[in-house]
């Protein structure tokens, strides 16, 4: 039996790669995929949570939260097609003209 | 159960579902029926509301609430709705970002937040923060054509997504900590001690975080400016209207019910958000040469006083915060009401030197701006003046002396910039002539009620005061 | 009939509405006659009530405004004598100068917008002489600083009009914060706003001296120093003349600025209670009346010697205030509404008379134009150069006789005094014989156009001319055989006051008579001083310097001690308050205020830095923000 | 055994993120994600939730990830955009804030474990099944289940607005 720690361990550094890449992606598409990760490292969070509450609950939560990574995936990569055609470009640097 | 008292949402998600199958079939009208449709569908969600007042329950094995809490808070975002969708029924077309499914997406917003107020159930609270903001996402970037309008959007999107993950991982954390995603299982291991634990804490302290996101404290605040100045006036009047109203009901409900806190970590930690965005929040906005982006600003400031409702804590904060949104969300609809109608059809965002010769040319809209402003500044007799004495008094009557004279400070400092934009609108010469401004049935409408309501509550708030701190009594 | 006290703002309200909504429609006739008249309701009706008011306070409820628990705030208005004779005075001297606007402001192509705004004002005015509680009356602080602020930018087509309602702004949110906190003070140790609830638990809560009390004091009187322009906050005012004359008049002189007097006596308990905030008052006052009276001497715009002058008067009635002659205060309040608004209105008769100009060194001869200006005028100066008699010498010489024998005043403050009641007797009359004797200065073609101004200027000023006459002798002094009926009738507003100070020894009439005659005779020396230079010996200062190689002729003419006070003393007084003028008051104070604007926005913008644009910095800066919460709990917690 | 499997896939799941998000191609980026989302679904069967393994699998990467993919291929887009003009400053600086963030996390998940009484509790072979889930989300997780089905509208809405192709300019305004 793995411990708990373990799980929390794995979940708490991709949490931590997804504001990474967050932080560091220019590309809008990556940006996305990294917001991805870190619902990812709360999805495996909350199973082990659930396995060590003995309470399926969570998992019904999980899936739940598929359909809203999908739903935000489809308005996201929605938006970077209408950045693109504005701008052509999807580097989200170029996106300063509001400021100050 | 008692279908009644969920009837509200029933209700918005199926005007909403309607409206965009009309939206895609619908033939003749379109223009005018839709914004008349959303704003009966917002009203009759209203008189539902009501209609089941008095009754007090769990709903759908505990995941929704319905409380006097829920009535209170629903109204003020279902009557911010209508107002804002008044102005929009008016200005979106002029401002080129006319999309019929913008008024489905409006109703559907609303349900989000109607979910937020009514949530008894951790994954209500996440999955109605995601119904409520994707439209909010789409709205901002509705005005398709202009950067502005786009760049808004997507970073308004990002940023929201981003915080969506932190609040994510802090509910897993508070599930760990407590095994149950259900709010009263929570409260009752939250007194058990569980609130005591390591991870309990900085779950519930990652959960307030996404919040604070949502109703843009310091330094959690970025997105706002940018996404009230990029996004259709309209849109950003529905922005002041409701997420919100709807983030610090949810707020109130997990920290002052939930979690009680009067653990002095959380305590310190709202008292900080509560100084950083006054103080953040007035200061860049007297920088600004835009309304828009000044009153983002405010917006922020505003969040930070209306914060100090939940420093003093304890069932006082219910009324003082409902109250004082009640004040500030109307000013704020108004103010924007009235420069979606002074920008017209420009693209960039209406600044302070357009707004030289408004008195002349537009005298209604002027004298309707400043009493606008005269409210967010908290200037008496009206409501705003009001609301922030009541928040300041309570605050002295606790104590929080320290915390009252950083916001009396912040308060002063902001008649600057608020009065900017009639002194503008009355006093500087207009370089160029500024045309008369289109002005709708709608505006007419919103501008109207939001001074006549300013200026009853400011003359008589007492009314007000009780109906807010009625809301206190929510389902234990 | 007392129930009906709150109709007394209530009809400048209404015409302030229908001025403001349907100006357009009025004719100029119309908004005129509207405006006046609604003055004049609330004139009549504050006379009435001042009439049927008899012997004490009456307090009227209108509405609830604010409940809260135990925490009531209403619309309530209190009738005393205090607020009595402010009404009064208010409305009576409000209604002279709108019936002097309607010709004065006759070619305005605002004229309706002005009215309404000027009613508007004295609606704020009298709610804040009639409030009953902190709240109601800081409600009315605000907002005549409101009216104030458009009526000064109401010619904001000129740059400097503009940024004159700006720096008042500015300079009187400084003051209004420490008013604010000092409401919240007294809000959080008495639980109540109301006047008559906090005067009355006051001697009971506080021993004499207590700090909390004294810290009260001091922040009223912070927002006393705002709105009546007392050192260090006294800037705005002479900036403030760049509004039409009449509000100069109205707003500047007579009311408004007067409001911070009336607060202090209004807070007489109070204050009793702390012999350290009086002091500061007393010496702030003195201060303000002597420097800014030296700085009166050296002005050539006709209308900032009077503001300057205001804000020695002003400086006198503090002073009044400090060496707790309350009622002194009042009585130099009132007399000094009279004269000074006469003073005003004579001028802009001066200045409507030759278009706009305002230069004293291109007027001269005046009197042969203007005859009914000159005499009125005359009348108004006489007063306040307190000439025995007039009103204007009947409240100073009050004052004076208090800041001397008040066991809080002494010598030094009386010195000051007397001083500024030279300094005041020279600049006025500077004035008068500069503009209204002596060969006239400006072109031929003005002359041709100089008319006397219409009789609904004149009038006023000839009501106000009577006034400042016989206004004073309501408070003749017992010395001189009167009553002083006027400090009997404001006794019991100030009786609890009294009860608190330590009483005074009795001090004979005879000192009081040598006290009255030394400062009739310095006053008469200024006076002197005055007529010498401008009038007789040359019309210009200047002129006297190039004598510099006859210094010993002169030294043998018999004006010799006039000279050497002339030499000796005046020129460094005058070379001193240019130099305090030019560098103290725009370098220092001017400067601090824009550098305080300048900082606030340098602030803004620093902060603004992080908000550049680029979403990573946005999600860094959220990140760092959670990190940094995150740290902070992990750090408490272990 | 059960650790091997766990520290691989976990060392892949890590491996690919870190890819992930290092990587200029975006269609590399993509194809990483889905090796994470199937090292993760190998997580979530050892913590015996079959459902959701199959469902990530499914749903996850079977679809969003398409999705992704397709944007990708649609716009075409090709990784000397971002060539030049980066800014390593800003790019250490977030690489230290995700650093600490791990580290604070993890502090935090080892405190719960170590102040909590029980190693894990035992669970039933049902556990985590298709059957029970499946009751639970028709049974007490109804209401969230059936508003999941307005998110999907509002997506397609958002879709449509967004991304639709409509003209630039608005329509001509309609007879009335």
């Amino acid at each position: 039996m793995i411990p708990l720690s373990h799980y929390l361990l794995v979940s708490a550094v991709l949490f931590g790669l997804g504001t990474v890449g967050v932080l560091i992606s220019r590309n809008l598409i990556t940006i996305l995929m990294s917001v991805e990760l870190m619902l990812n490292a709360a999805n495996l969070a909350l199973i082990s949570f659930a396995r060590w509450h003995a309470d399926p609950g969570a998992h019904v939560f999980v899936f739940i939260i598929f359909v809203v990574a999908a739903a935000e995936a489809a308005v996201g990569l929605s938006l970077v097609i209408a950045i693109f055609r504005r701008k052509n470009t999807v580097d989200v640097d170029e996106l300063n003209i509001l400021k100050g | 159960m008692n279908l009644t008292m969920f009837s509200p949402q029933l209700l918005l998600a199926l005007g909403g579902t309607l409206l965009l199958l009309y939206e895609a079939f619908g033939r003749e009208n379109k223009r005018t029926l839709q914004p008349v449709c959303t704003i009966l569908v917002l009203l009759a969600a209203g008189v539902l509301l009501w209609l089941s007042d008095g009754q007090v329950g769990l709903l759908f094995s505990g995941m929704v609430i319905f409380d006097r809490f829920f009535i209170f808070f629903a109204t003020l975002v279902l009557l911010g709705s209508v107002l804002a969708v008044a102005v929009a029924a008016g200005s979106l077309a002029e401002q080129r970002a006319y999309h019929g499914e913008f008024y489905a997406l409006v109703l559907f917003s609303v349900l989000g937040m109607l979910l937020l107020i009514s949530a008894a159930n951790l994954v209500i609270v996440f999955l109605g923060m995601e119904i409520m903001s994707i439209p909010l996402y789409i709205m901002a970037a509705l005005r398709r054509s202009s950067s502005r309008s786009v760049e808004a959007g997507a970073k308004y999107f990002l940023m929201g997504a981003f915080a969506s993950g932190f609040l994510l991982y802090g509910i897993a954390l508070v599930y760990g900590a407590t095994g149950s995603l259900r709010l009263e299982e929570i409260a009752a291991a939250w007194a058990d001690g569980a609130g005591l634990s390591f991870v309990g804490i900085s779950g519930m302290l990652l959960i307030l975080i996404g919040l604070a996101f949502k109703i843009a404290a310091v330094p959690f605040h970025m997105w706002e400016p940018d996404a009230y100045e990029g996004a259709p006036t309209a849109v950003t009047a529905f922005f002041a209207a409701g997420p919100k109203v709807a983030a610090f009901a949810v707020l109130l409900r997990l920290i002052i019910w939930t979690f009680s806190i009067s653990d002095p970590i959380i305590w310190r930690f709202v008292w900080m958000l509560a100084v950083l965005s006054m103080t953040v929040g007035n200061f860049l906005a007297i920088t600004q040469s835009s309304v828009k982006r000044m009153l983002a600003y405010s917006g922020i400031a505003h969040a930070g006083y209306a914060l100090i409702g939940l420093v003093i804590g304890g069932q006082a904060a219910v009324g003082l915060i409902g109250f004082y949104l009640l004040g500030y969300f109307i000013a704020a609809v108004g103010a924007f009401a009235v420069i979606s109608a002074l920008e017209g059809k420009q693209e960039e965002s209406l600044s302070f030197d357009n707004c030289a010769g408004q008195g002349k040319t537009n005298p209604a809209l002027a004298l309707a701006l400043a009493l606008f402003m005269v409210s967010l500044a908290g200037i008496p007799p009206v409501a705003g003046f009001v609301a922030k004495f009541y928040i300041f008094e309570q605050a002295i009557q606790h104590g929080f002396i320290w915390l009252v004279i950083i916001a009396a400070v912040n308060s002063i400092v902001s008649v600057y910039y608020y009065l900017r934009a009639p002194v503008y609108c009355f006093m500087k010469i207009p370089e160029s002539e500024t045309p008369p401004a289109p002005v709708s049935l709608g505006l007419i409408f919103t501008l109207v009620f939001a001074a006549v309501a300013l200026v009853v509550i400011g003359v008589c708030p007492e009314l007000f005061i009780k109906l807010a701190d009625s809301s206190a009594m929510w389902f234990l | 009939m007392l129930n009906t006290i709150w109709l007394i703002p209530v009809f400048p309200l209404i015409g302030f509405m229908i001025n403001g909504l349907f100006g357009r429609r009025l004719t100029r006739y119309g908004s005129g006659v509207l405006g006046c008249l609604t003055v004049f309701a609330s004139f009549i009706l504050s006379l009435l009530a001042m009439l049927f008011l008899g012997e004490g306070p009456h307090r009227f409820t209108l509405a609830e405004w604010i409940v809260a628990g135990r925490f009531t705030v209403s619309f309530g208005f209190l009738l005393d004598h205090l607020s009595a004779v402010m009404a009064v005075t208010v409305s009576g001297v409000a209604f002279l100068i709108h019936v002097y606007s309607t010709g004065y402001m006759a070619q305005d192509e605002r004229f309706s917008r002005y009215f309404a705004y000027l009613n508007l004002f004295v609606f704020f005015m009298l709610v804040l002489v009639l409030a009953d509680n902190f709240l109601l009356l800081y409600m009315g602080w605000e907002g005549v600083g409101l009216c104030s602020y458009l009526l000064i930018g109401f010619w904001f087509q000129k740059d400097s009009a503009a940024n004159a309602g700006k720096k008042a702004f500015i300079v009187n949110r400084i003051g209004d914060f420490g008013f604010a906190l000092g409401i919240m003070l007294i809000f959080w140790k008495f639980g109540s706003v109301y006047f008559p609830e906090v005067f009355a638990a006051a001697p009971e809560m506080f021993v004499p001296g207590d700090t909390l009390v004294t810290a009260i004091c001091l922040l009223l009187f912070l927002g006393a120093t705002g709105k009546s322009a007392q050192i260090p906050l006294y800037v705005w005012l002479p900036d403030a003349m760049e509004g039409p004359t009449p509000v100069s008049a109205l707003i500047h002189a007579a009311t408004m600025v007067t409001a911070g007097v009336y607060m202090v006596a209004r807070c007489s308990v109070l204050f009793a209670l702390s012999p350290t905030a009086l002091l500061v008052v007393a010496i702030i006052g003195a201060a303000t009346a002597l420097f800014a009276a030296t700085m009166a001497t050296v002005q050539n715009d006709i209308k900032r010697v009077l503001a300057y002058s205001t804000i020695s008067q002003l400086g006198y009635m503090f002073l009044a205030c400090g060496v707790a002659a309350f009622s002194a205060a009042i009585f130099h309040l009132m007399t000094h509404a009279f004269f000074k608004a006469l003073l005003f209105l004579g001028a802009g008769s001066v200045i409507h008379a030759l278009h706009h100009e305002q230069d004293l060194r291109h007027m001269g001869g005046l009197r042969k134009y203007l005859p009914a200006t000159f005499l009125t005028f005359g009348v108004a100066t006489l007063a306040i150069s307190g000439f025995p008699g007039l009103a204007g010498f009947v409240s100073k010489d009050e004052i004076l006789w208090s800041s001397f024998a008040s066991p809080l005043g002494g010598v030094a403050f009386w010195v000051v005094g007397v001083l500024t009641a030279g300094l005041t007797a020279f600049y006025m009359f500077r004035l008068f014989f500069l503009a209204f004797y002596g060969k006239s200065r400006f072109s031929e073609e003005t002359a041709t156009k100089v008319h006397e101004s219409p009789m609904s200027m004149t009038g006023p000023l000839v009501i106000l001319g009577i006034l400042s006459f016989v206004g004073g002798w309501i408070g003749w002094p017992k010395v001189l055989g009167g009553g002083n009926s006027f400090e009997h009738y404001l006794a019991p507003v100030f009786a609890a006051a009294e009860e608190l100070l330590p009483h005074g020894v009795n001090h004979a009439h005879s000192t009081e008579f040598l006290l009255m005659g030394l400062s009739v005779g310095i006053a008469l020396l200024g006076f002197i001083w005055a007529y010498r230079w401008y009038l007789r010996g040359s019309t210009a200062p200047e002129n006297l310097k190039n004598k510099f190689p006859a210094v010993y002729r002169l030294v043998q003419n018999k004006y010799y001690i006039d000279e050497f006070y002339h030499l000796v003393i005046v020129r460094p007084i005058v070379g001193g308050s240019r130099w305090l003028w030019k560098y103290f008051d725009e370098l220092v104070i001017d400067g601090s205020v824009n550098g305080l604007a300048a900082f606030v926005r340098q602030l803004g913008q620093a902060g603004a830095q992080p908000q550049n644009g680029y979403f990573r910095g946005y999600a860094a800066t959220f990140a760092l923000g959670s990190v940094a919460v995150l740290a902070w709990l992990i750090y408490v917690l272990s | 055994m059960d650790f091997a499997v766990f520290w691989i896939a976990a060392g892949v799941a890590g491996a690919a993120a870190i890819n992930l998000i290092f990587q200029s191609k975006p269609i590399n980026s993509v194809l990483s994600l889905v090796v994470v989302l199937f090292a993760l679904a190998v997580l979530y069967l050892q913590l015996s939730a079959e459902f959701i393994a199959a469902l990530q699998i499914i749903i996850y990467a079977g679809a969003i990830m398409v999705l992704f993919l397709f944007v990708v291929m649609l716009l075409n887009l090709n990784q000397d955009q971002f060539g030049s003009n980066r800014k390593p400053g800003l790019r250490s600086f977030g690489v230290l804030i995700g650093g600490t963030l791990i580290i604070e996390i993890s502090l935090i998940a080892r405190a719960f474990v170590s102040s909590s009484p029980t190693d894990g509790q035992v669970v039933a072979a049902e556990f985590g099944s298709v059957a029970q889930v499946g009751r639970l989300l028709f049974g007490e997780y109804l209401l969230p289940f059936e508003l999941t089905s307005i998110l999907l509208l509002i997506a397609v809405a958002g879709a449509l607005v967004l991304a639709g192709k409509r003209e630039e300019a608005q329509p001509p305004e309609e007879r009335s």
